[in-house]
């Protein structure tokens, strides 16, 4: 009722909202996953290319045990091991990703907010003529094209990021371009440049940064995606390949879904915690309803 | 009318667009020659290779510049001609295989478009009614673990769990068989697609339904005496659905992109798998012909969100 | 454009403020209409003094204020303060003029950086100008704080969410009184406070005014509270200005059937005050496709023929009392008889 | 709207309230919106309900209707309706007498009417559920509503959509569907707040009038007090969630007991003062509802008030003029009144002359 909500929000001591229990848990989920993308080399892990052949067992895949956590593949490689080495790629992507989308989308975004006039009709139409491709598809057509690194998947997918970023942007600028404070700051006599950062940047680059997270989920997904049609990077271990090798036959997944199986939980463990930490954050700095 | 005048030319000169993109990523990034002929193109020692490398210099006018190319194709295109397929058994034209393939993966994006809206919109309005309560909790709970399934990884589940399991759904898709049982064979695909999608337009609708409930005017409708579900059909539910269309329409391009990955797992030959199989094939004229028909339904379907907007939203009626 | 004339202006140089046929006009969106927001208005300002202006929503007294300060630009007109013609300054001269004028706006929560602490959101000014040492800046936004009743403390430490509406209006003026500016626009600056806050502010404004030495315009839609502040008001109707007085004089003998029509529909805090029955229906027609003549005629009960095709012009109908009416309640011919032949 | 009534004491009150209590569960504590009011309306009468934003007068309204939030609110007092108890009733159990016997009309038109709907729909909506006609009866009933409330070209109207009106238009709308049914008690929560003042006079024009020809009753909430001046019978003046003076119309502006009333009707500008007289200020700002002031809770913004004030809430009594309630210890004319009176006026004198 919004007689109340005036009355209360006016007051001194607004009381102070809280992250609760779930954002700090994932935050400790994502800040393991950072960790062990950091360090694998430097962790005690089997190799990931190793044939831990096992006469006694017969042939491969072999079952979860102590020796073998996740259990093995095909080729008797060891299933944790190489979940844990892919981690690296796909957290790499998904931040290089996201870090490319932002930089280049947001600025792009605030610029054509706050200035409007030509400036905003251009990108305008760049962004929706990138997003008149579903994402997958400009991803496919582009990765196809070129030599498929760390660095060309991150920029493929940071191209991607950018229409959707300019445009949550560009949005949230132009709610506070109109705004009287703007108004207030140009009639002291302040140049533009000056209020982009002092006046319209801390108010879009909050709530902006608790979308950052939810970006970085869909980045590490649409590598993924890429990464399961055999289309990320070409040398390395990748959560998306992992899967795509324990379920490309119907058999394989039959008999071992442990191969699919705990790659899976990794990445779903990993794009629930970006996407329950962004969320949240997102409510905290109250931001309203936006999809990336 | 002038509204529409204006959608539909911004959609023609964004298909121009997107064509030229397509079009320029596919000839300036990639080497054409190669593109078409693969390998061959490379191995210019040996006489039959050259003489190939001339056929197709000729046939896809390499020797003329760009923008020439360009209206060539571009004029192909628009009359239906999308070139031919690079493969070892012959030349098949592409227009065969894309009107062969994109029946089905129609269906299939259909089938998850449908399932996730009608999913969706009661589940929406059941949570948004019970806001904040056990049930509603529970729920955004189960939406959030949808959201955070990656469908290629949904893709594999479904299929061991309701196939390999408990074989109550097919394993593959038969081309050959009846149409009924290739839409139930269809089911497990289009779930993939729809489930996460679903959970997307649910928390996204119980937001707005949540906003539209406490505007004044659902209070004005509160002191008429109507009751709470008539309410929220007759009076909350169609001022919510602004952005929900708008969703529904740019979501479509998540669903033809889970296409891609569910016709892969679960061996649909639509022209997702096709896509993918071209493209590790280096198959330039199949892909070029599939972004280039993806594309521009994805433009004409939020064309077509836009004026569904005006049916729902009077104030934008010109 | 058959102006509204400008008998009304007083001698060149005696004015702080002189604006002559401003006109504003938007664009709807990409529909091509086109709104006369403000359609060639003319008044001046003398120094010391307080212009109210007057009129419902959408008369275009807001877009008048925003016009003289060049935001955003006019159509057309000038617009000379202190000498200058603003219109044709270039970005940087305007910048600069803009420390001599100020403005503060309607909705004191938005009018302030949401993300800035109060103290550093008054001391702005000074820094985009970098007038004198930190210290003196902050012992300058110090003392203006005080005066304007904030607590400099409080102010170093707290967002403006931790204030009330008074007091970030408060704030506002604050930051408004950093540069010394010469003249002050007000656009509604009390209407989103409370009755009790609202006197508070008008006060305030007044204290302020004598102690700088300000001159002020004033736009609201209350005219009990323009009347209290202002020593002239002016009356606007759809872009027009119909008439321009002293306070005391335009309130006690309205000229224009407007003015009468907007000071007979106040209702008066006196149940012993015999609520006058308004026999005007109607609202203010849209400023995109206004009438020809008066645009005050579909709604005036002694329009003529005249009135429907001949704008009227300011006359003078008593000393610095104008007003733009072919049959004005006093001082002219007698309403409604008068034919035109 | 004078009214003779015959004898006040024969006519039974249409809507009574009894220490009627609304707090509302906010993030920072409970926010007593409305803190133990007591208040009849007699049918036929107009009460208009006055205070400053967050002095719980728009919540008093919708809680004597029984429109409040269904989460986070406490509600406690008694609320009688034609003598009969409702103040304990569900809102299931409310919508008989929604729309039927109680109407509201909402401070904003713009927001108050469904945007996606025509607006005939909205009027006959309830004429079809309580009255059970069919939609075309219900049609022609709702045209000759909007003759009477002076819509213009009202079978056209019907067929429009809210955007299409004026603010003045969909404000008469509004009131169109509060009266559809025939209701005996209508809320108009500051019905004008958001037009402009010629549009402002003629819907108060409108609603007293058909408040008149209809016998109905009227809660009118406002901030404004030329609007309850000119356009009610009584006067509830709230403050910090209570009822803080009581009084027929002309009473309450000629003798008001509570020095708040005087203070709020001192400071507002009046058009027959010249310009630049100073006005009076009430220092400070409302009281906060999670944590309001002991004692008295104007006490901390009262230039009378003296120890007492903020140790003991002052009961609501009985003025020497009939009908006539306020809660204050030294009130108006009272002799410490006076005294203190005396010293503000010595103090404004010497600061006039230092100055």
């Amino acid at each position: 009722m919004s007689t109340t909500n005036n009355s209360a929000g006016n007051q001194d001591e607004v009381a102070k909202k809280k992250l609760g229990f779930g954002f700090w848990l994932c935050v400790t989920w994502l800040a393991l996953m950072v960790f062990v993308a950091l360090f694998t080399p430097l962790l005690p892990l089997k190799s990931p290319t190793s044939n831990f052949l096992d006469s006694s067992q017969g042939r491969p895949p072999y079952a979860p045990s102590w020796k073998h956590w996740f259990g093995t593949d095909k080729d008797a490689r060891d299933v944790f091991s190489r979940t844990m080495h892919g981690a690296r790629i796909s957290l790499t992507v998904g931040f290089s990703a996201i870090t490319a989308g932002f930089l280049i989308g947001g600025t792009i975004g605030v610029i054509s907010g706050y200035f409007r006039g030509w400036i905003d009709r251009v990108s305008s139409f760049v962004f929706v003529v990138l997003l008149s491709f579903p994402s997958l598809v400009l991803a496919i057509l582009l990765t196809s094209l070129i030599e498929r690194s760390l660095l060309t998947v991150s920029l493929v997918l940071g191209l991607l990021s950018i229409a959707p970023v300019g445009r949550l942007a560009r949005a949230a600028t132009m709610q506070y371009a109109d705004r009287e404070f703007v108004l207030a700051a140009r009639q002291i006599g302040a140049k533009d440049r000056h209020i982009i950062i002092k006046e319209i940047l801390p108010n879009v680059a909050i709530p902006m940064s608790s979308l950052a997270l939810l970006g970085m989920a869909v980045a590490v997904v649409a590598e993924g995606g890429l990464a399961f049609l055999g289309l990320s990077v070409e040398k390395g271990i990748t959560w998306g390949g992992l899967i795509q090798l324990g379920s490309d036959a119907s058999k394989t997944l039959e008999k071992a879904p442990w191969i699919s199986f705990f790659p899976i939980l990794m990445l779903f463990l990993t794009v629930l915690s970006l996407n329950f930490a962004g969320d949240r954050l997102r409510t905290y700095f109250d931001v309203k309803e936006m999809t990336l | 009318m002038r509204y529409y005048v204006q959608r539909v030319a911004l959609a023609i000169l964004l298909l121009l667009a997107v064509s030229m993109l397509t079009f320029g990523a596919l000839n300036v990034l990639g080497d054409p020659l190669f593109n078409i002929l693969g390998p061959v193109a490379g191995d210019v020692n040996n006489p039959d290779s050259i003489k190939m490398i001339e056929v197709a210099k000729r046939e896809f006018s390499l020797d003329r510049p760009l923008p020439v190319r360009y209206a060539i194709w571009l004029s192909d295109f628009v009359r239906g001609d999308f070139g031919v397929t690079f493969s070892s058994t012959g030349q098949p034209p592409v227009s065969g295989v894309i009107s062969e393939r994109l029946p089905r993966t129609v269906t299939l994006v259909a089938m998850a478009q449908f399932f996730a809206i009608f999913v969706s919109i009661p589940w929406a309005l059941i949570t948004a009614s019970r806001a904040g309560k056990v049930s509603d909790r529970i729920s955004t709970l189960n939406a959030f673990f949808l959201v955070a399934m990656p469908n290629f990884a949904l893709a594999v589940i479904l299929k061991y769990v309701f196939s390999i399991k408990l074989g109550w759904m097919p394993l593959t898709y038969v081309a050959d068989d009846p149409l009924r049982s290739r839409l139930f064979q269809m089911i497990l695909p289009a779930l993939t697609i729809g489930l996460p999608v679903a959970a997307v337009y649910q928390r996204l609708l119980r937001t707005d339904i949540i906003t539209t409930l406490q505007q004044d005017f659902i209070l004005l409708a509160r002191t008429k005496g109507l009751s709470r579900p008539r309410i929220l059909l007759l009076h909350a539910l169609r001022p919510s659905l602004f952005s929900f269309i708008t969703v529904v329409g740019l979501n479509t391009g998540a669903l033809i992109g889970g296409s891609i990955v569910s016709e892969t797992v679960f061996r649909i030959p639509g022209i997702g798998s096709t896509l993918v199989e071209s493209v590790l094939r280096n198959d330039f004229p199949v892909v070029l012909a599939i972004v280039m028909i993806v594309a521009s339904s994805f433009v004409v379907i939020n064309l077509l969100v836009d004026f569904a907007y005006t049916l729902i939203d009077p104030r934008v009626r010109r | 454009m058959a102006g509204t004339g400008k008998a009304h202006l007083r001698p060149e140089g005696e004015a702080l403020l002189r604006v002559e046929d401003l006109v504003v006009e938007f664009r709807i969106g990409r529909t091509g209409l086109k709104v006369n927001a403000v359609s060639g208005i003319s008044f001046d300002v003398l120094r010391g003094e307080t212009l109210g202006i007057v009129g419902e929503s959408g008369c275009g007294k807001s877009t008048t204020g925003r016009a003289i300060m060049q935001l955003p630009r006019a159509t057309s007109g000038s617009v000379v303060f202190d000498g200058r013609e603003l219109t044709t300054l270039d970005k940087e001269e305007m910048r600069e003029v803009r420390t001599k004028v100020q403005m503060i706006f309607q909705d004191p929560i938005s009018s302030l950086n949401p993300r800035r602490k109060v103290r550093d959101i008054v001391m702005e000014p000074l820094n985009v100008w970098k007038r004198g040492s930190k210290d003196e800046q902050g012992a300058a936004v110090d003392k203006i704080l005080e005066e304007v009743g904030i607590d400099p403390k409080r102010a170093a430490e707290s967002l403006p969410h931790q204030f009330s509406g008074g007091q970030c209006q408060r704030i506002s003026i604050a930051r408004s009184l950093v540069l010394e500016p010469q003249l002050i626009i007000c656009d509604e600056p009390v209407s989103a406070l409370d009755v009790s806050v609202q006197a508070q502010v008008i006060n305030l404004l007044e204290e302020l005014k004598k102690a700088h030495g300000l001159t002020l315009i004033f736009i609201a839609h209350d005219l009990a509270v323009v009347k209290n502040i202002s020593d002239r008001v002016a009356v606007m109707y759809l872009g027009k200005i119909c008439e321009i007085g002293p306070s005391d004089g335009l309130y006690t003998k309205p000229a224009h059937p407007y003015t009468k029509l907007l000071l007979d529909s106040i209702p008066v805090p006196d149940p012993n005050v015999e609520t006058r029955k308004v026999v005007i229906e109607g609202e203010p027609p849209s400023p995109v496709n206004p009438p020809t003549g008066c645009r005050f005629n579909p709604r005036c009960p002694s329009a003529s023929d005249r009135c429907r095709s001949e704008e009227p012009t300011m006359r003078e109908i008593e000393p610095g009392h104008f007003v733009a009416c072919h049959h004005p309640l006093f001082g002219g011919d007698a309403p409604v008889t008068v034919r035109t032949d | 709207m004078s009214s003779a009534a015959p004898d006040r004491n024969e006519v039974e009150p249409l809507i009574e309230t009894v220490e009627l209590r609304t707090h509302f569960r906010t993030p920072r504590g409970i926010a007593r919106a409305v803190d133990g009011v007591t208040l009849q309306i007699r049918r036929g009468q107009s009460l208009g309900v006055v205070g400053e934003s967050g002095s719980g007068k728009t919540v008093l309204s919708r809680s004597i209707m029984g429109l409040l939030p269904r989460n986070g609110v406490i509600r406690e007092g008694s609320v009688r309706y034609g003598g009969e108890e409702i103040g304990n009733r569900t809102p299931k159990q409310m919508r008989s007498i929604w729309g039927r016997e109680m109407a509201m009309v909402f401070q904003d038109p713009m927001t108050s009417l469904n945007p996606v709907m025509k607006v005939g729909k909205q009027v006959t909506e309830s004429l079809r559920l309580h009255l059970g006609m069919s939609s075309s009866e219900a049609m022609a009933v709702a045209e000759k509503i909007f003759r009477d409330v002076r819509i213009p070209e009202p079978t056209r109207r019907l067929n429009q959509y809210p955007h299409e009106l004026s603010g003045g238009m969909r404000q008469r709308v509004m009131i169109a569907i509060a009266l559809a049914c025939g209701p005996n008690m209508l809320f108009a929560d500051e019905p004008t707040t958001a037009l402009d003042v010629t549009v402002q006079a003629q819907i108060l024009d409108l609603l007293s009038e058909q408040i008149r020809d209809r016998n109905m009753s009227m809660l009118l909430v406002t901030h404004n007090l030329g609007v309850v001046a000119g356009y009610t019978d009584e006067i509830a003046v709230m403050y910090g969630g209570k009822v803080v003076e009581r009084a027929p119309t002309k009473v309450l502006f000629s003798n008001v007991k509570m020095p708040y009333t005087e203070a709020l009707l001192q400071s507002i500008p009046r058009m027959n003062q010249p310009s630049h007289s100073r006005l009076a200020m009430i220092p400070g700002r409302p009281p906060d509802l999670v944590n309001p002031p002991t004692g008295c809770r104007f006490a901390p913004r009262c230039a009378y008030a003296r120890d007492v004030c903020v140790r003991e809430e002052p009961p609501l009594v009985q003025a020497e003029t009939p009908d006539h309630t306020f809660a204050c210890h030294f009130p108006v004319g009272s002799a410490e009144y006076h005294e203190r009176r005396v010293e503000l006026n010595r103090a404004s004198t010497t600061t006039a002359e230092v100055l």
